[in-house]
């Protein structure tokens, strides 16, 4: 009789969050939005209608036309092939970058926030340093110092932002850390990367991918930044933003050159982060 | 409580700038070229470059150029442009005044505005209102400064003639200039700075609506409003004022593009320049500066977080 | 960062002159090469555009305006010495005088000095004009000028001109209103050297060069490093009628969609170098004229010979063949261009060989000679900067008709900033950016001779050197012609320097702003604008 | 009528997110007369607090009421609008939280929450109620009444917050007041205080209430009537005594029993405990945390010269209230708070100091159980992974031999073997300490550590663990180190007991011992304060407690004197306070840290 007085009615079971993988509309069709750009990107050169750098039109900043669906920019090039061969770059180089950043910064996140003392300290003074310096202009200093080329852009954007995600990543665990289940696994003589990996980081899986979203369209946005300095991808390839930035000129006109590969950078970001914040709930509130 | 925080911060404040003096240090000395060879330009023969880097002491090993930076910081003087022998102070002084200018009427603009759309967004959550703004706060934040600047202009300035396109500082003597010269300067960096404190707000405000004292304000039958401006909102504070701070450090170094595109002469430029000549000293002010601001940014914040939280105010 | 090359007589000319003379030059090629520098300088530099219009309406007083030009930084300053960017050359001129100035001929006029005379062209008297007061009162006299000219050659001063200044030999007051300056060696351009916009003079004695105390027709209310300077008129300007405008501010305004806006919204009155893309929108909106200048500057490629891939003549030829040079001119220039040939002097020159056929556009012939090259399928690198104007796109546009022909160049595109001291005259291919020349002559002394201290392509011919030199002694000018004509002939085909086109230099300005019309010195007509223009009620 | 409150066939729903609708109440009726308490009993998961709630129109997010009627004097609460709802919160309706720590707000101040109902309402200036809380607070037996306000939350001791959360409830003057658990957070001693200041303000206001809790004998003291309520309906519904004395329900019943659980057998014979080694010895431990002085000791110390023998196959319980060190003592044996000093020794020999210097098997021998099952279990795991992973780690056991032995563990535990694949969000605080006890048992230890394994869990619930650990230590020849702030359970279960005061052991004795008389005053204090399933017996209860707590501040006790002697009853000024205790065998077998003799204790009466 003590059996079935303190086990919890199916029902009621359902309600505490089994049943809840289901996923939003609106979260669906970010996936979608996403999906489609990261195709865009993998396959890109086999459906750009013309070469990136090819001049194709003697007149600029023209409307869609049949020929040019996205119109044409500042020297006559095909907008749409533009756009799509620069997918690989602000979705490749952002979502690499970003993600770089966040796993250094968890993974040290956690690390100093679990071993604590001297380490922490040291580690936490360091990227606060870091993080008080302007991230554009640490950018440029690192990047006209090293010379720009795509490993050093997807390092350099990394490693602006990493200090901010082991903040987060940092307070964070030092919550989780204090948790029962935390100690109980210490008492049992758990390694410190079995503690880590095992029982803190599943723990903070939705505030990270949160955080992800974020950093990620910061990373977009000082990609453009930086080809708005002279920087960045090299020609006749170009980023989303660079390809506002260079374009930009056409504005007074209303081209389509200048809007269309801002609209591609919104629905990239937007999509990203309205994915995270619909996420599944069962993978976002991990937190007890 | 507080005064021995601060004092703690004191202390790691000079750490962190000691560490970023090194860091800026060491990267400015890996760009190519010195600024003997950029302020000759074309005319830099080999014998003008050399008797010239003499003159400017670029002939002594870095570090000891390093330390004796160091030392003049210490007495506190930054010393003098290499490249236009005005001492760094002056050069400063006028931009820093247009930077903590421009960042403040931004910051007076955006942060209420921020605050409000992140409370009532926590306080209608999950209502369409509560959707469309944070569909919005990512939107907005997902257009390029320079995209949106350059809009603003063409409509406000270009077309409409209202505001001016370039942002004269010392044109402002009364506070109808300063919102006429500030205008779109202003707007398009909120744009960039508010996302993260409403997203921030929304966040926080609603981690402590679901605490039980909030429950219990509402069971005393106080209304939505009281229920989180008086009881949510004040435990709140803590990450809110965080996240204004390391939005509002932002508005220091981070708007060399506002700065760009509408000719206002604030530190950030005043920075890319430095790094572009080579002007150690300049450099390293400039990121000293910014550094500052951010330190004293978080510590006002955890002096609001702790003046907000008695547990913490009464140790 | 893009330092400008606007002043007509740069070191390496007088390094010329110099080299020259050690070489034991006897006195009549000296007069040679003296009547070249001053006849070249006469008849060189050409005016295009909306000139003859200024001249038509009538000066008027008053008046203020703002004015931007494109480069800023921190190096702004007032030193004369010191000027880099053309927002200096701006400034000083409107705030200091020198002993002489260039008129659009670029022959030397008199200004402070009243007269140079010499004998042997080594020891010069100059006498010096009367009543003349520095912005804070004081009289302007011989000490003025002694100081002014021996700062430049002390090497802490950082002088732009130092290489210039150092064939001085000794500046001395000789007379109440007269300076003797001996020079090092034999120099007739000496007043034309001293036109020159870093030889402006300051009152003797000045260290601090936070303001500007000089004798021009504007005095410095208020001057920022990368932020502006305010000038007002200077009411006792020596020369008559002063300058019209009360109050020029001037600043610079990197961005150019941003400059551009600047003009349109009516914040500023006059804006430099337009890009040949927004004139369209100036036109538009009405109310704004342009002021063309070309003067025959240009972005070259430059392929250096003594290295792979310019080390094989095929590769040269056939780079040169692909530059679509009509495309350059219309896609990249809008068309305010002129298309060139591979070699530095323009059409506008007396001395402009006609008769060289002019370099096609011609994949196909570039192709086979890349067979021969066995340069064809390896990645070539290019290296591009926004330092030399719209190099960028031009590689590009190389890069696709490259690409037609299976020839893979690989564009770098590299920070303007530290271009010039980094890649410039040592990359294997890059772009570089020339300024214009007074004379054909400076032009290949300075660009293309073994020597040449900016020998872009690392280009050395005997036979080149020596016809530069005999040209300088030619005084029949049929024979120069030919002569130079011939150097033409050789640059345009054995230089590894490809000059697809002369770039236009655009301002644009409110119609309200009259008396601007171009200068062969530079944009803004030789940055000398605020002289000389006035506002239309 | 009478009734004050009327409630009939009210059927509340819950929704999951993902949608799915569940009834939780279902047809409830019942009335409250005035001037009378009703209490609403059951286990968690029973509806009350719901009914409770909604009896202020009031759902909690992700509920909703779907039917019936609730009459409150003339109003029909369920079919006000929200405005009118908040119109009766506060004013007509008012209501104590469980934990009054959570209900109030660490920002302000308790005085301006004390009021704000009152202002919320406009029922009198600010002055005026102010004036009010106070007399409340007088009334509350709260120690000063004048400052208390204008202190905040974390400034004031878990039963006074309890007391002013009532103060809260009563300064409206309402007609009802809800009491949601208000004392099952409290430690017996400091309950005992709450509960009689309550029943006294009622007594003299005589207050209308509805009483919600799970323990039987706290409502005895308290209501009139009692519903029992199990999974949102009711079983049953009578007055108090009548309930005490014959229930009908089988679920009454068994929730009778549960109050007082069964006793269980002396472990092994005295005679063996000699000759054995003792399985776990602990000698002089001192511990705390912070950095540690100049003196060796940490700057907050916790535990002070604390010294226990455990003899294999006995279960030594640990009582005291909370903060007391109990659970540091646990964590500083498991190695997870190496001591300050002192030695812990296991078989005799002597363990080390932190986790990582200590043998793997050391490790397995001695397994911790914690109080807070939900934090206890990360619930990112499924059950099977949560224990299959000591199996591998000590037994290094894989894959289908794994999947069988937790099965076999959770049998043991007496769950369903279906529970292995779900997550620990999806199982009730029950079925949670059984897996956690689960994976303790899983590495084959020799001694655990209980902290508390009982203490959030409903009275049969625990009971039925009871029974479990009980079990297990029979099948399995286990050791507890049973850590409890509740007698009864501890008697329950452990051979000996020891009784922790402040960080020192005040008694230490035989389970039978510790309930002859006399006692150390504490040990006294905690027996008389655990409630009796008998109705009055709170009123019965002699003034000790309310003594005890009198002197409270008015004293401020020097490390070296006796720990308790700010709240002891018996304490003898000059001596007490001063000098620091001795330690005296008393006749019965029990060690006790006082100064007074055992005739001195007698003669007080001290257990009696």
């Amino acid at each position: 009789m003590t059996k079935h007085t303190d086990t919890i009615p199916e029902t009621r079971r359902r309600m505490l969050g089994a049943g809840s993988l289901t996923i939003s509309v609106v979260g669906a069709m970010c996936f979608c939005i996403i999906l489609f750009w990261v195709v865009i990107a993998l396959i890109g050169p086999w459906l750009a209608p013309y070469p990136i750098g090819k001049i194709v039109s003697m007149d600029v900043f023209t409307s869609p036309s049949r020929d040019y669906l996205l119109g044409t920019d500042y020297l006559g090039r095909d907008m749409m092939s533009r756009i799509i061969l620069g997918a690989r770059y602000t979705v490749g180089v952002s979502i690499a970058a970003a993600f770089i950043a966040c796993t250094i910064g968890v993974a040290l996140g956690m690390i100093s926030a679990v071993l604590g003392g001297w380490f922490d300290t040291i580690v936490s003074r360091g990227i606060d340093a870091l993080i008080a310096i302007p991230h554009l202009m640490f950018g440029l200093v690192i990047i006209a110092a090293i010379g720009s080329s795509l490993p050093v852009l997807v390092g350099t954007l990394a490693f602006l932002y990493f200090p901010g995600s082991f903040r987060i990543a940092r307070a964070l665990a030092v919550n989780i850390n204090e948790l029962d289940f935390v100690q109980v696994a210490k008492a049992r003589g758990e390694g410190f990367f079995y503690t880590v990996r095992e029982e803190i980081l599943p723990n903070m899986i939705g505030p990270v991918l949160a955080d992800f979203g974020l950093r990620f369209v910061f990373i977009v946005l000082l990609l453009s930044g930086l080809s708005f300095l002279g920087l960045g991808v090299q020609p006749p390839n170009a980023d989303w933003g660079a390809l506002v930035r260079e374009n930009v000129s056409g504005l007074a006109y209303g081209a389509p050159a200048v809007i269309m590969p801002s609209l591609a950078i919104a629905s990239l970001t937007i999509s990203v982060n309205l994915a995270i914040d619909n996420l599944p709930r069962r993978l976002r509130d991990r937190l007890p | 409580m507080i005064t021995r925080m601060i004092l703690t911060r004191l202390g790691v404040a000079v750490l962190t700038l000691l560490i970023v003096s090194v860091v800026v240090f060491v990267a400015t000395n890996m760009l190519p070229g010195d600024v003997a060879q950029i302020v000759l330009g074309q005319a830099a023969t080999p014998e003008a470059v050399a008797g010239l880097r003499k003159a400017m002491h670029l002939d002594q090993p870095a570090v000891f150029r390093y330390i004796i930076w160091l030392g003049g910081m210490m007495t506190g003087n930054p010393g003098t442009s290499l490249v236009n022998d005005i001492p760094i102070v002056t050069l400063i002084g006028g931009r820093l005044h247009n930077t903590l200018l421009l960042a403040g009427v931004t910051a007076a603009f955006s942060v209420p505005i921020a605050l409000a759309l992140g409370i009532t967004a926590a306080m209608w959550r999950n209502t369409l209102y509560d959707r469309l703004v944070s569909f919005a706060t990512i939107a907005v934040v997902s257009v390029p400064e320079f995209m949106v600047a350059t809009i603003a202009v063409l409509i406000f300035a270009v077309r409409l003639h209202w505001f001016p396109a370039l942002s004269f500082a010392n044109d402002v003597h009364s506070l109808g200039e300063l919102l006429r010269v500030f205008a779109m300067p202003v707007i398009s960096l909120s744009f960039v700075v508010s996302a993260q404190m409403i997203r921030m707000t929304r966040a926080a405000l609603i981690d402590t609506l679901g605490q039980p004292f909030v429950e219990m304000a509402t069971l005393k039958g106080a209304g939505r409003v009281r229920a989180v401006l008086t009881h949510a909102l004040p435990n709140a504070i803590g990450p809110i004022v965080n996240a204004v701070a390391l939005s509002l450090s932002y508005l220091l170094g981070g708007v060399i593009i506002v700065e760009t595109i509408f000719n206002y002469p604030g530190i950030a430029k005043l920075m890319v320049d430095g790094v572009a000549t080579r002007d150690m000293p300049l450099i390293q002010t400039c990121a000293m500066i910014f550094c500052l601001g951010y330190l004293a940014l978080v510590t006002v914040a955890d002096i609001c977080a702790i003046l907000a939280n008695p547990r913490l105010r009464y140790k | 960062m893009k330092p400008d090359f606007d002043k007509i007589l740069r070191p390496a000319d007088t390094a010329r002159i110099e080299s020259a003379i050690r070489h034991g030059a006897t006195r009549r090629e000296l007069l040679g090469m003296l009547l070249a520098g001053g006849m070249g300088a006469a008849m060189a530099g050409t005016v295009l555009g909306s000139a003859t219009k200024a001249y038509a309406d009538t000066p008027k007083k008053g008046g203020s305006i703002r004015a931007a030009g494109y480069s800023s930084g921190t190096t702004d300053t007032l030193d004369p010495a010191k000027q880099s960017l053309s927002t200096d050359y701006v400034r000083c001129t409107s705030f200091y005088n020198g002993l002489t100035s260039l008129d659009d001929k670029l022959s030397p006029q008199m200004d402070l000095a009243e007269s140079f005379d010499t004998k042997d062209s080594v020891t010069w008297t100059v006498k010096l004009r009367k009543g003349v007061t520095f912005h804070d009162g004081s009289t302007f006299g011989p000490d003025d000028v002694v100081y002014s000219l021996n700062r430049h050659k002390d090497p802490a001063v950082g002088s732009k001109a130092k290489s210039l200044a150092d064939q001085i030999g000794e500046v001395k007051k000789s007379g109440d209103n007269e300076v003797t300056i001996v020079l090092t060696g034999p120099n007739a351009d000496l007043p034309v050297i001293l036109g020159t916009f870093h030889f402006l003079i300051v009152k003797a004695g000045t260290t601090d060069f936070t303001t500007a105390n000089g004798t021009g027709a504007f005095k410095c209310k208020e001057f920022q490093p990368g932020v502006h300077s305010v000038a007002v008129r200077n009411e006792n300007y020596w020369k008559g009628t002063g300058p019209y405008l009360d109050q020029v501010e001037f600043f610079a305004i990197a961005d150019e969609n941003a400059r551009v806006n600047a003009l349109l919204s009516g914040d500023v009155a006059l804006i430099g170098s337009v890009n040949p893309r927004s004139t369209q929108l100036i036109k538009q909106a009405g109310s704004f004229d342009l002021l063309t200048t070309t003067a025959g500057n240009y972005t070259d490629l430059n392929m250096r010979l003594d290295t792979a891939p310019g080390s094989d003549p095929n590769f040269v030829e056939a780079i040169k063949l692909l530059l679509d040079r009509e495309q350059i001119k219309t896609a990249i220039y809008r068309g305010y261009a002129e298309v060139a040939n591979d070699q530095p002097v323009p059409p506008t020159n007396r001395f402009y060989n006609a008769d060289l056929p002019q370099r096609p556009y011609d994949p196909d012939k570039a192709k086979s000679l890349l067979a021969k090259s066995s340069l064809a399928g390896t990645r070539i690198p290019v290296v591009a900067s926004t330092a030399a104007d719209q190099s960028i796109d031009m590689a590009v546009l190389l890069q696709q008709s490259a690409a037609q022909i299976g020839l893979d160049l690989d564009i770098q595109k590299v920070p303007a900033d530290g271009y010039w001291s980094n890649y410039w005259l040592k990359a294997p291919i890059c772009f570089g950016n020339i300024n214009p020349r007074p004379t054909a002559d400076i032009l290949f002394s300075l660009l293309y001779t073994s020597n040449a201290p900016w020998n872009e392509s690392h280009w050395k011919s005997e036979r080149f050197d020596k016809i530069l030199v005999e040209a300088r002694k030619e005084r029949d000018d049929a024979k120069r012609k030919e002569m130079y004509g011939e150097l033409q002939k050789m640059a345009h085909e054995e230089s590894g320097v490809a000059i697809p086109v002369f770039i236009s230099n655009i301002d644009a300005h409110s119609s309200k702003l009259k008396g601007l019309k171009p200068m062969a010195t530079g944009g803004m007509m030789g940055f000398a604008f605020s002289e000389n223009v006035w506002l239309e009620g | 009528m009478s009734e004050l409150v009327e409630v009939k066939n009210l059927r509340v729903i819950a929704r999951s997110d993902s949608g799915r609708e569940t009834s939780i109440v279902h047809d409830i009726s019942f009335t409250v007369p005035r001037g009378t308490v009703v209490a609403l009993i059951g286990e968690s998961g029973s509806g009350k607090t719901t009914i409770a709630l909604s009896l202020m129109g009031y759902a909690r997010s992700g509920c909703r009421i779907t039917g019936g009627s609730i009459r409150i004097g003339d109003r029909e609460i369920l079919s006000l609008s929200e405005a009118e709802k908040a119109k009766i919160r506060g004013r007509n309706v008012s209501y104590i939280a469980q934990s009054a720590a959570a209900a109030f707000n660490p920002a302000r101040t308790i005085m301006s929450q004390v009021v704000e109902s009152a202002m919320i309402h406009r029922l009198a200036p600010r002055a005026e109620a102010e004036a009010k809380a106070v007399e409340l607070f007088r009334a509350l037996a709260l120690p000063d009444p004048e400052g208390v306000g204008s202190r905040y939350p974390h400034q004031v001791s878990g039963g006074q917050l309890q007391r002013l959360a009532a103060a809260m409830a009563l300064i409206s003057e309402p007609e009802l007041v809800i009491f949601d658990e208000p004392t099952t957070a409290l430690d017996v001693t400091t309950q005992i205080e709450v509960l009689r200041s309550f029943k006294s303000v009622i007594r003299e206001r005589n207050t209308t209430g509805v009483y919600v809790s799970h323990d039987l004998a706290v409502v005895a003291q308290i209501a009139d009537h009692i519903i029992v309520l199990r999974e949102g309906s009711i079983q049953e519904s009578a007055a108090t005594g009548q309930i005490l004395t014959d229930a009908q329900s089988p679920y009454t019943r068994s929730l009778l029993a549960a109050a007082n659980p069964a006793v269980h057998a002396q472990a092994a014979p005295p005679a063996e405990k000699q000759q054995e080694l003792p399985l776990l010895e602990v000698e002089g431990l001192v511990a705390g945390y912070g950095r540690s002085g100049p003196n060796g000791l940490p700057n907050v110390t916790v535990l002070n010269d604390v010294a226990l023998s455990l003899q294999p196959g006995t279960n030594l319980g640990v009582i005291g209230e909370s903060g007391c060190g109990k659970s540091t003592l646990a964590r500083v044996i498991a190695g997870l708070l190496p001591a300050a000093g002192g030695t812990v020794k296991f078989r005799g020999e002597t363990l080390a100091g932190s986790v990582a210097q200590r043998s793997k098997d050391q490790l397995r021998n001695i397994q911790i159980v914690f109080q807070m099952a939900d934090t206890a279990l990360n619930p990112t795991r499924s059950v099977g992974q949560i224990l299959g992973r000591p199996l591998t780690f000590y037994h290094d056991v894989k894959g289908a031999e794994r999947t069988r032995r937790v099965r076999r563990l959770l049998d043991l535990v007496q769950l369903p073997a279906n529970i292995a694949d779900r997550y620990p969000g999806e199982l009730s605080g029950g079925q949670k300490q059984r897996v956690n006890l689960a994976r303790a048992l899983a590495a084959e230890p020799a001694l655990i550590l209980c902290d508390e394994v009982t203490s959030a869990l409903d009275t049969v619930v625990a009971a039925a663990i009871l029974d479990l650990l009980a079990e297990l230590r029979k099948e399995l020849k286990l050791s507890y180190l049973f850590i409890s702030h509740d007698l009864s359970t501890v008697r329950a279960i452990c051979d000996d007991v020891m009784v922790l005061y402040a960080g020192r052991k005040v008694e230490s004795g035989s389970r039978s011992a510790m309930r002859a008389m006399p006692l150390h005053p504490y040990s006294d204090l905690l027996v008389s304060s655990i409630p009796e399933l008998r109705t009055g017996w709170l009123d019965g209860l002699g003034k000790k407690a309310a003594e005890a707590d009198a002197g409270v501040g008015a004293l401020l006790a020097r490390s070296e004197c006796c720990p308790f002697v700010a709240r002891c009853p018996v304490r003898k000024l000059g001596v007490c306070d001063v000098l620091a205790p001795p330690i005296r065998h008393l006749s019965k077998g029990s060690d006790i840290l006082c100064h007074l003799e055992e005739r001195e204790l007698l003669a007080m009466g001290v257990g009696a």
